[in-house]
């Protein structure tokens, strides 16, 4: 039963993801963009968790962890930079 | 164990870290420490040249692992002397950079000064494929440190494409080496060449791009045309006692050819059979006539130096791919005479481009013009390979290493003409800076010689011991010419060493083989 | 699998030569960057591929490992060319700031010494 | 002996924070892991610490935790609606709109956490604040009605906050 | 005196002159004469054993491994030459000495001479053909310098570099022959090369190396058709043109025939090649001097004609030709250097050399016009001079010489030619001396100081005396010097009276002398018949030729390496990937033998972002800050593919590494433009995607069939594998390897980091210290900047966040070494903890709570890692040894320590350095004065108005 | 007993799966920027803690062993989600918005992304 959860939550999560690459690409401002890709990690980071769960092994979870915490920095260096242009001021 | 094979590599490693955090603020003790440094080094290289020349090969053991596992370190006579040149080249020329200033125009030049020795040396010492790797980057970004020291546009311009190409290369490298070790499951060289003999002829295409890739990063590194394009603008403008230094740089892809070519990949093992040979030679001789071509075309002193640079590669490389112990013997020689003299020839032009820039027009004559000149003919006669310097005997040896060759002819061809075309476009180049320059001024104030001239004068702090430190090359190149009997000897037995590379596998892996 | 990865690394590759072909610096570190990206997983994938044997060696079990050395041979590549893209981007950017143009291409005329040279 | 406490802890909160965030990594109990565990919590603060100047008391721990069961059921909430909206109502009929919500909160933590909160739960973002930090701009998904969505926020969460905070 | 020492005290002499000259012109002047004087005497030492047909010699081995060995060896001919180099040499620099004005560095141009000096006699008496070809081409060196000698003068630089291009050529050219010649012999040798005629001469590299000698010899010696540069070589102040130029360098060529002449003569083609040569040089040369209007243009043609006279004698191959060569050598020598010295004299008093603005000199000038008389007369061939005989036995010998069949060809020409030197030789006395006295010389002419004309006079008398009674003067040299020349052989039967009866010779001499007379009386009419002749300049020609070839080289040069680094580029991968492709099929690649795994689900997904992202970057690269997010992804996917693929530490790296290089490129693209203008054709994109697909098939294809195979031969990796846990004390054995198996390559590693981050360093102080810095301050941001850069909320999220980061950091750099993790990502995780405070609270805030400074951690990371390494030769163990072991302390469970882990804070620590150094220096270039802000956020409502509440705190 | 549990997680798992597709499905559905804003910010950062909250009760419930490092990264999503949808906004409300299309931020005049001294002449937001 958990299997086809498992099966269900990757399709739902890798059709998120390829329709985040899709807004990346057609977005019309790079502040979409950037949200895309925002939540493209955060899918990933989700499809890493599942794949985990699926095999049933650890090994996801430090990157997942370190991408959530460094995905995080990407993106507000990007808005800073939309906003300022300089990002460290 | 024998520490003293690492020590060319660890003291710099330690002394510029050291220069970094405790003398960031003060020159002048920079300045002493490293000036030591490379003292230290040439000592050590004396020590192990000595131990090299006994004709055993040592190996030393990186954290106590055995080869292949581990990485080793490997003295034999051609590493040898290698480190021994680079101590003998950097020492003239860190004197110059103090002498001319040079290091003082931006920041932590002994610093990247010493962590480039310690590339270079290191590159020549590994036993490890990867480690050589590590050991190129190592020289090659503190050579786009040193390139770029002191900044400028034109400088800085130059420096990107001389970055960007030879990332490039690392790219490639990187390629050759997993291809080897996807095919051979290992890094060690001895253990590469051991498993390459083993490999079975069914399946030798992979091997064999594998090899062909290597080749090419070397001799990227070596200039060897269509890969010398990054040489001649990031030579022309860096700092040229910089460039000087990087004399050595080409040297380490000529070096890598000959360790690889002689150990792994030689002429009897068919599972390489005629990756180098094939093309290498035609490359090298179109190679020589390119920088000979270009030495007569250039407009601006650096860059006909830099094709200088190219020229003797080509020399070089040519003595190098007729792949015979006497060939290789020749070559060996002309790698000292050529680092030399292409640091020479460098660091004239810096004290030609310091006093009147480089263009090679006539423009008022400049300090000490008399002296400079008179180097300048030295340089020049040094380079062209005229008699009386080493130059002249490094082109016999070649040319009588190819005698028997197969394209001896064209091999003869080229380097005679080559050096015709060189003759011409350094006198030309000569008369037009120092002699032509004095019809200008004649034209100008009536008939003064040069004594009364009134000359620009030396920007140098300390002219003294920059020319001192130019002596010392010229030096260098007499005592090579003198004692070129011995030099010989040593190269001949090194090139022996080279064409047994049982003895080198055996050492690395033991009796295994 | 390995189709993927080996079509993967073909057009990383492919991506970042052509970026490289550009004539501004930019594109061509960008070119760089994703030709990096290729030759690591290249590299990588020297050691051939296996799905969940991590070479981290299991006490208690006897489980399959995949091959360690290529991995450690990419982490040094990794981060050596992090480093060669931090200095190729320094120099990029003062030598446009130094010239105000970001043309990587040059002329064989220029030289250190020309006139208008700022150093 | 209060003062021996003070002096290996000086910041409690933080230490045991970390000290939990520690086991949490090393994903077990065991008495190594939390020792190892305390001895970094009690170091990092001291690096940290000059970052985190005029940290705040916190009072009233009942009022925090209620605030966070809270919170936890406006976000699923919040998502359930969200997701109705956003797969079944089409934009035609769905009125976005911005929202002003004049805060009473001054402690930067407490704002941040309004404005965090305000974020995470029904169809609502925390856009701006005002030049001078007096008001949040907050933009609603589908908001017929904007000062139910004020009082809303002012009622179910900053009155807390206050009491949390100030 | 040793062969060495005579050949050597030149070379000495050099340097006293260059500093003696501070002491005085004479100082240099006696100096230079005194060495030379030396060494002449140590020649003489030898007449005694010379004259009794010995060899001395002096054996030095120098290079055997070349057979390139310092051997020298005097026989007659060695003497002979010796003798004219250092007799004539003395005479030059006493005449140098008056004859150089005040301005010209006279301590320098004996230093030149000398150097010549030097290598001259290295040639006539190396007994090594490769010794002999390094003085050879020194003599064009030195020469090179003595042309040019007047720097300002225009001729004197072409001059000298046309003399160093054609005689240095012809040098190298010889370099080959002599290989080939000593590659025959099977030595370098003259002794042993000059025993092996048979061999050479069968050998069916004869001819090669024959040609390739001759073309040393005849641009020495200026034979036609290299003869164009002798003349132009007459910039050169008179001594020079006099010493090189009739006496010595020209003759260079000469000797080397002679020398060569046991070996190479005799056949066919040494005759065709080297006699044709001569007689053709000896014609022209003559015809041209009649017509020079410049003395030393005359004179310069005139030896030009006697040299190819003497070549001729040596090319006909009979002993008595050789005979009759080595007389004239030594006679020419004589009247010919008196006559350039004589032609230096009138220039010198007169101001002018030009025949046309002279004449009569006879009364102001008595005794040079007698020394030039008398010199010119033998020149011309009149007994009782010493011209005369030679001459004779030249034509003597001509009679006897048939060419193709043709009987009279030779000697016809011969006595044209002789009829020709005839006449010039008179001009040179008629035009310049006598008729009548003129008014308008430039200058007031008068006889020279004695120190002028003794020089002259002196060999003015030897051309007498040798002429008179040539057997007892010179007899016996000549006797020996032919001997050494056709190799020791019994000599012919000789003469050298004046008188020999009436032979053919004889009436050709008469012939010659009337014909003579009668041309000069006609000179008129033939100059100006000569002047309507087309004649080719070869000078014009040759500068033309150089000139061109410099400007075509200078086109090669610069469209090849034209600064386009894309063509380079492009260059570099068709032939990496054209070479790699030759390899593949020059091989067999084996059978597949591993199975590929399934592809599934995610990995799919992820190769389409892949892709997806790829494209995107070729296709909108324009947009810079696009491609930034589309790298992004590319980024995330792979390191999570590293992830899905085993290799967890490969994944941690790579997404923080990704993160730190998305920030640096963004920093610099502040400053950069954000759009990439077009600027390559669309047909230029078709080409780079066409070369790029194929590079990318290439790499694909290769990654591909390594994947599909098994190693051919056991992995080194197992052995890691197997020793991680005993041998390493960890677990994660890719951590092991790093900083244990292959420590030394992090070691190199962080180096490589801290080398870029000091670069990046360097580079900002380099660039913030131009005028670039003014640039910074006034330039514009790239749009509108939004308020409020420290949002409030930012700052407190990274306060909580920071401690956590931190904690994560000590997580995964401890856990390193057993699980996925270490030094490298810890430190890149607590920069990034670090950097994310600058972004959210300004970087004036930050960095003055900053507690460490970067150079200081680069230094001591790397120091701590090179101390660990060196810490195990302290137990007797090679460098980066490591060690490991338990600790328990109850309660604790055991616990491992490891060096490697201390190794690893050296990677840790070099790694935070390095990144934060290289982020600070570059957000130094947006810094400016206004920046400096003493809050961290912009707004903060309990800074601005504190609560009411607060206050009343504050007042309890 | 499983059978409760693994049902869970598998609701668990389902619901997050819809969320994550809601979030960026709606990035693409919605038109307006600030709309868009909602979507990901919500929906995706619950359907990663769904995810994670059932790994926990997967670890937890079926395997038996106490797992709650999940715990750690939904503690950095929900710390990070507000500050990535503040960023966004602000950029939207720099970028699109005047003051005068926006509520009157009483009395402080302006928002404090619009409250900036203008600089001249700089060029606008090249449409990246
Ligand atoms: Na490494
Ligand atoms: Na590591």
């Amino acid at each position: 039963m958990i299997e086809y959860a498992i099966y269900f939550a990757f399709t739902c999560f890798g059709a998120a993801i390829l329709m985040c690459l899709w807004r990346i690409i057609t977005a019309d401002g790079v502040g979409t963009r950037v949200l895309a890709l925002d939540t493209m990690v955060i899918n990933t980071i989700a499809l890493m968790i599942l794949y985990g769960l699926d095999q049933g092994t650890e090994i996801f979870f430090e990157a997942a962890m370190i991408i959530a915490m460094l995905g995080f920095v990407s993106t507000v260096a990007y808005a800073r930079f939309m906003l300022r242009g300089n990002i460290i001021e | 164990m024998n520490h003293w094979i690492v020590a060319p590599i660890v003291l710099p490693a330690i002394l510029a870290p050291f220069i970094i955090m405790v003398l960031r603020y003060h020159l002048d003790l920079q300045r002493i420490f490293s000036v030591a440094g490379v003292v230290a080094l040439l000592g050590i290289a004396l020590t192990i040249t000595a131990q090299a020349s006994g004709g055993d090969i040592q190996v030393y053991e990186l954290g106590d692992w055995p080869a292949p596992f581990g990485i080793v370190m490997v003295l034999d006579r051609l590493s040898a002397m290698m480190v021994l040149l680079t101590a003998l080249l950097a020492l003239p020329i860190v004197l110059y950079a103090i002498a001319s200033g040079w290091d003082d125009r931006g920041k932590h030049f002994h610093a990247l000064f010493h962590f480039q020795l310690m590339g270079v040396c290191g590159a020549f010492l590994t036993g490890d494929a990867f480690n050589l790797f590590v050991f190129f980057e190592v020289l090659l970004i503190a050579s786009y440190g040193l390139m770029t020291h002191g900044g400028g546009s034109v400088r800085l311009k130059a420096g990107v494409q001389y970055v960007a190409y030879n990332l490039l290369g690392s790219t490639l490298f990187l390629f050759a080496l997993g291809t080897l070790y996807g095919v051979t499951g290992t890094l060690n060289m001895a253990d590469i060449a051991l498993r390459v003999a083993e490999m079975s002829a069914e399946d030798t295409a992979l091997l064999r791009v594998g090899a062909v890739l290597l080749l090419l990063v070397f001799c990227i590194k070596a200039a060897v045309l269509p890969l010398h394009f990054w040489l001649p603008a990031s030579y022309a403008n860096a700092p040229l006692p910089v460039a000087a230094l990087f004399a050595i740089m080409t040297k380490v892809g000529a070096y890598s050819i000959i360790r690889m070519y002689t150990l792994a990949f030689g002429p009897e093992v068919e599972a390489t059979q005629g990756l180098a040979g094939d093309w290498l030679q035609p490359a090298a001789l179109v190679t020589l006539a390119v920088g000979a071509i270009g030495i007569l075309g250039s407009q601006h002193i650096a860059r006909m130096v830099a094709f200088c640079a190219i020229a003797s590669m080509g020399t070089l490389l040519i003595a190098i791919s007729l792949v015979t112990p006497q060939a290789s013997a020749a070559a060996l020689y002309y790698v000292f005479h050529s680092t030399l003299a292409t640091a020479l020839m460098f660091l004239i032009a810096d004290l030609i481009m310091e006093r009147r820039g480089g263009a090679i027009t006539p423009m008022t004559p400049m300090a000490q013009t008399g002296l400079i000149s008179g180097l300048f003919f030295v340089g020049a006669i040094a380079m062209a390979g005229m008699p009386p310097l080493s130059g002249f005997i490094g082109k016999l040896l070649v040319l009588d290493a190819a005698r028997d060759a197969p394209g001896s002819s064209s091999v003869w061809a080229v380097v005679l003409i080559g050096s015709f075309v060189t003759i011409v476009g350094l006198a030309r180049a000569g008369s037009l800076i120092f002699w032509k320059s004095h019809d200008a001024e004649h034209i100008g104030s009536q008939g003064t010689a040069d004594e009364e001239a009134t000359p620009l004068p030396a920007p140098e702090p300390q002219p003294g011991l920059a020319f001192t430190s130019v002596f010392g090359l010229v030096a260098g190149l007499i005592l090579l010419t003198i004692f070129a009997g011995p030099a010989l000897d040593y190269t001949s037995q090194t090139a022996e060493q080279l064409f047994t590379p049982e003895h080198y596998i055996s050492a690395v892996l033991g009796g295994e083989e | 699998m390995e189709a993927l990865v080996a079509s993967a690394v073909g057009i990383l590759t492919a991506a970042g030569i052509f970026l490289i072909l550009r004539r501004r610096t930019f594109p061509v570190i960008l070119g760089l960057s994703l030709i990096t990206y290729a030759v690591n997983v290249f590299l990588f994938a020297t050691g051939r591929l296996a799905l969940n044997a991590p070479a981290v060696l299991n006490k208690y079990e006897d489980v399959p490992y995949t091959d360690p050395l290529p991995q450690a041979l990419v982490l040094t590549a990794i981060v050596i060319s992090f480093g060669m893209t931090a200095v190729i981007v320094m120099i990029a950017l003062s030598a446009y700031l130094s010239s105000k143009d970001d043309h990587i291409d040059m002329s064989p005329q220029d030289s250190v010494d020309a006139p208008g040279e700022d150093a | 002996m209060i003062k021996l406490l003070r002096r290996v802890f000086p910041h409690p909160h933080l230490t045991f924070l970390l000290t939990v965030v520690w086991v949490l990594l090393a994903n077990n109990g065991s008495l190594n892991s939390l020792v190892f565990g305390l001895i970094l919590g009690i170091i990092i603060p001291f690096v940290t610490q000059p970052y985190w100047p005029d940290q705040p008391k916190l009072r009233n721990w009942p009022m925090i935790v209620e605030y966070l069961l809270i919170v936890l059921w406006d976000i699923v909430m919040a998502n359930i609606t969200v997701a109705r909206i956003i797969l079944f109502k089409r934009d035609a009929d769905r009125q976005p709109n911005w929202v002003c919500i004049p805060l009473e909160l001054r402690t930067p933590e407490a704002i941040t956490v309004l404005a965090g909160t305000i974020t995470m739960t029904p169809g609502t973002v925390s856009c701006d604040l005002s030049a001078q930090g007096h008001n949040l701009l907050v933009h609603c998904l589908d908001a017929p009605d904007p000062e139910a969505v004020r009082d809303q926020i002012k009622q179910r969460y900053e009155r807390r906050l206050k009491e949390i905070f100030e | 005196m040793s062969l060495f020492l005579i050949a050597a005290l030149p070379f000495l002499g050099a340097v006293f002159p260059a500093l003696l000259i501070r002491a005085g012109r004479n100082a240099a002047a006696s100096a230079a004469g005194l060495t030379t004087f030396l060494a002449l005497m140590g020649l003489l030492i030898h007449i005694p054993a010379v004259m009794r047909g010995e060899v001395v010699t002096a054996r030095f081995d120098w290079i055997p491994g070349l057979g390139l060995n310092a051997n020298f060896m005097l026989d007659g001919l060695g003497f002979l030459f010796a003798l004219l180099i250092l007799g004539i040499g003395l005479l030059i620099i006493l005449y140098a000495r008056f004859y150089l004005s005040r301005e010209d560095p006279m301590g320098q141009f004996y230093t030149y001479l000398l150097l010549f000096q030097g290598a001259m006699i290295g040639i006539v008496l190396s007994d090594n053909i490769l010794l002999l070809l390094i003085f050879w081409e020194l003599t064009s060196l030195s020469s090179f310098l003595l042309i040019g000698y007047w720097k300002h003068l225009p001729e004197g630089r072409q001059g000298a570099r046309m003399a160093l291009a054609v005689t240095g050529g012809g040098g190298l050219a010889m370099i080959a022959g002599m290989l080939i010649l000593g590659n025959i012999v099977g030595s370098y040798d003259l002794s042993v090369i000059l025993q092996n005629k048979e061999l050479i001469q069968a050998s069916p590299y004869y001819l090669p190396a024959l040609i390739l000698i001759l073309l040393g010899c005849f641009t020495k010696s200026a034979q036609f058709p290299f003869h164009f540069w002798l003349p132009h070589a007459m910039a050169a102040p008179t001594p020079v043109s006099a010493y090189l130029h009739s006496a010595t360098m020209v003759k260079a060529g000469l000797f080397l025939m002679a020398r060569m002449w046991p070996v190479l003569s005799g056949t066919d083609a040494w005759f065709y090649i080297v006699a044709t040569t001569g007689l053709v040089t000896m014609l022209l040369g003559a015809v041209i001097a009649l017509f020079k209007d410049d003395l030393k243009a005359l004179l310069a043609f005139s030896t030009v004609s006697h040299l190819g006279l003497i070549t001729m004698l040596l090319g006909f191959g009979t002993k008595f030709a050789a005979v009759a060569a080595v007389f004239h050598i030594i006679n020419h020598a004589t009247f010919k250097a008196a006559l350039f010295m004589t032609a230096g004299i009138v220039d010198h008093e007169t101001g002018t050399r030009d025949i046309k603005r002279l004449g009569g000199l006879r009364h102001l000038m008595p005794i040079t016009f007698t020394i030039g008389t008398i010199a010119a007369l033998s020149m011309a061939g009149l007994p009782p001079l010493n011209g005369f005989l030679s001459k004779e036995m030249m034509l003597e010998e001509t009679v006897h010489t048939t060419w193709l069949h043709l009987h009279y060809l030779v000697p016809g020409l011969a006595l044209v030619a002789a009829l020709f030197s005839a006449a010039y030789s008179f001009r040179f006395v008629g035009h310049v001396f006598l008729g009548p006295e003129r008014n308008d010389y430039p200058a007031h002419p008068h006889d020279p100081p004695i120190g002028l004309w003794v020089a002259p006079a002196f060999l003015v008398v030897l051309v007498i005396l040798i002429g008179l009674n040539s057997a007892a003067i010179v007899g016996p040299l000549v006797a020996v010097v032919s001997s050494a020349v056709i190799g020791g052989e019994k000599l012919p039967y000789y003469s050298l009276k004046l008188w020999h009866g009436f032979t053919p010779a004889l009436f050709m001499s008469v012939v010659a002398t009337l014909g003579g007379l009668f041309l000069l009386g006609l000179h008129k009419h033939c100059e100006r018949f000569w002047n309507t002749l087309p004649r080719p300049e070869a000078k014009v020609i040759f500068e033309a030729l150089i000139n061109r070839f410099t400007q075509l080289s200078r086109w090669i040069t610069d469209e090849l390496h034209n600064g386009v680094l894309s063509r380079y580029a492009i260059i570099f991968v068709a032939f990496t990937v054209g070479l790699g492709y030759y390899a593949y099929t020059t091989g067999t690649i084996g059978v597949e033998t591993r199975i590929p795994l399934p592809a599934q689900f995610i990995p799919i997904i992820g190769w389409i972002c892949l892709v997806g992202a790829t494209l995107g970057i070729m296709w909108f690269h324009r947009n810079r800050l696009l491609s930034l997010v589309l790298i992004g992804v590319v980024g995330l996917i792979v390191s999570v593919a590293f992830n899905y693929l085993s290799a967890p530490d490969l994944a941690l790296t790579q997404i923080s590494v990704e993160v730190v290089t998305m920030i640096l490129l963004l920093l610099s693209l502040n400053f950069l433009p954000t759009e990439t203008p077009w600027d390559s054709s669309a047909a230029r994109r078709w080409r780079d995607a066409a070369i790029s697909v194929v590079a990318g098939i290439g790499s694909g294809a290769l990654i591909y069939a390594i994947m599909l195979r098994d190693f051919a031969f056991p992995t080194i990796s197992d052995f890691h594998l197997a020793n991680s846990y005993k041998g390493g004390g960890g677990t994660n054995v890719v951590n092991v390897i790093l900083v244990d198996f292959r420590g030394f390559d992090t070691f190199g590693e962080i180096i490589v980091l801290g080398i870029a981050a000091l670069i990046i360093f360097a580079l900002t102080e380099a660039v913030l210290g131009t005028n670039v810095r003014g640039y910074l301050l006034n330039r514009k941001p790239h749009w509108p900047q939004s308020g409020d850069s420290h949002p409030l909320m930012m700052v407190v999220a990274t306060r909580v966040m920071m401690p956590i980061a931190l904690m994560v950091g000590a997580y995964i750099f401890f856990r390193g070494h057993n699980q996925p993790g270490g030094g490298f990502i810890a430190g890149l995780i607590v920069a990034i903890a670090f950097l994310m405070q600058y972004m959210a609270s300004g970087y004036t805030w930050a960095i003055e709570r900053q507690r460490f400074y970067y150079h200081g951690t680069i230094g001591w990371g790397v120091l701590i890692a090179a101390a660990t390494g060196l810490g195990a030769w302290f137990n007797e163990r090679p460098f980066l040894t490591s060690d490991f072991g338990y600790i328990n302390w109850p309660p604790l469970e055991e616990f491992e320590w490891a060096t490697a882990m201390l190794f690893d804070t050296g990677v840790f620590l070099a790694v935070l350095g390095a990144v934060m150094l290289a982020l600070d220096s570059l957000s130094r270039f947006a810094w400016r004065p206004g920046m400096a802000q003493e809050f961290p956020m912009d707004i903060n409502p309990l800074r601005d108005d504190p609560p009411e509440q607060d206050e009343e705190k504050e007042q309890a | 007993m499983t059978f409760i549990f693994e049902l869970l997680i598998t609701v668990f798992l389902i619901v997050s799966g819809i969320f994550g597709f809601v979030g960026s499905f709606g990035m693409i559905k919605l038109k307006d920027p600030m709309s868009r804003l909602h979507a990901p910010t919500k929906a995706t950062t619950l359907g990663v803690g769904g995810v994670l909250l059932a790994s926990i009760c997967h670890s937890v419930l079926l395997e038996g062993k106490l797992s709650l490092h999940e715990l750690l990264i939904t503690l950095f999503l929900f710390l990070t989600a507000p500050i990535t949808a503040l960023f966004i906004a602000k950029w939207h409300v720099h970028r699109h918005e005047k003051p005068s299309d926006l509520p009157d931020a009483g009395e402080d005049e302006l928002w404090a992304t619009h409250a900036v001294e203008q600089v001249e002449d700089v060029p606008d937001h090249s449409t990246n």
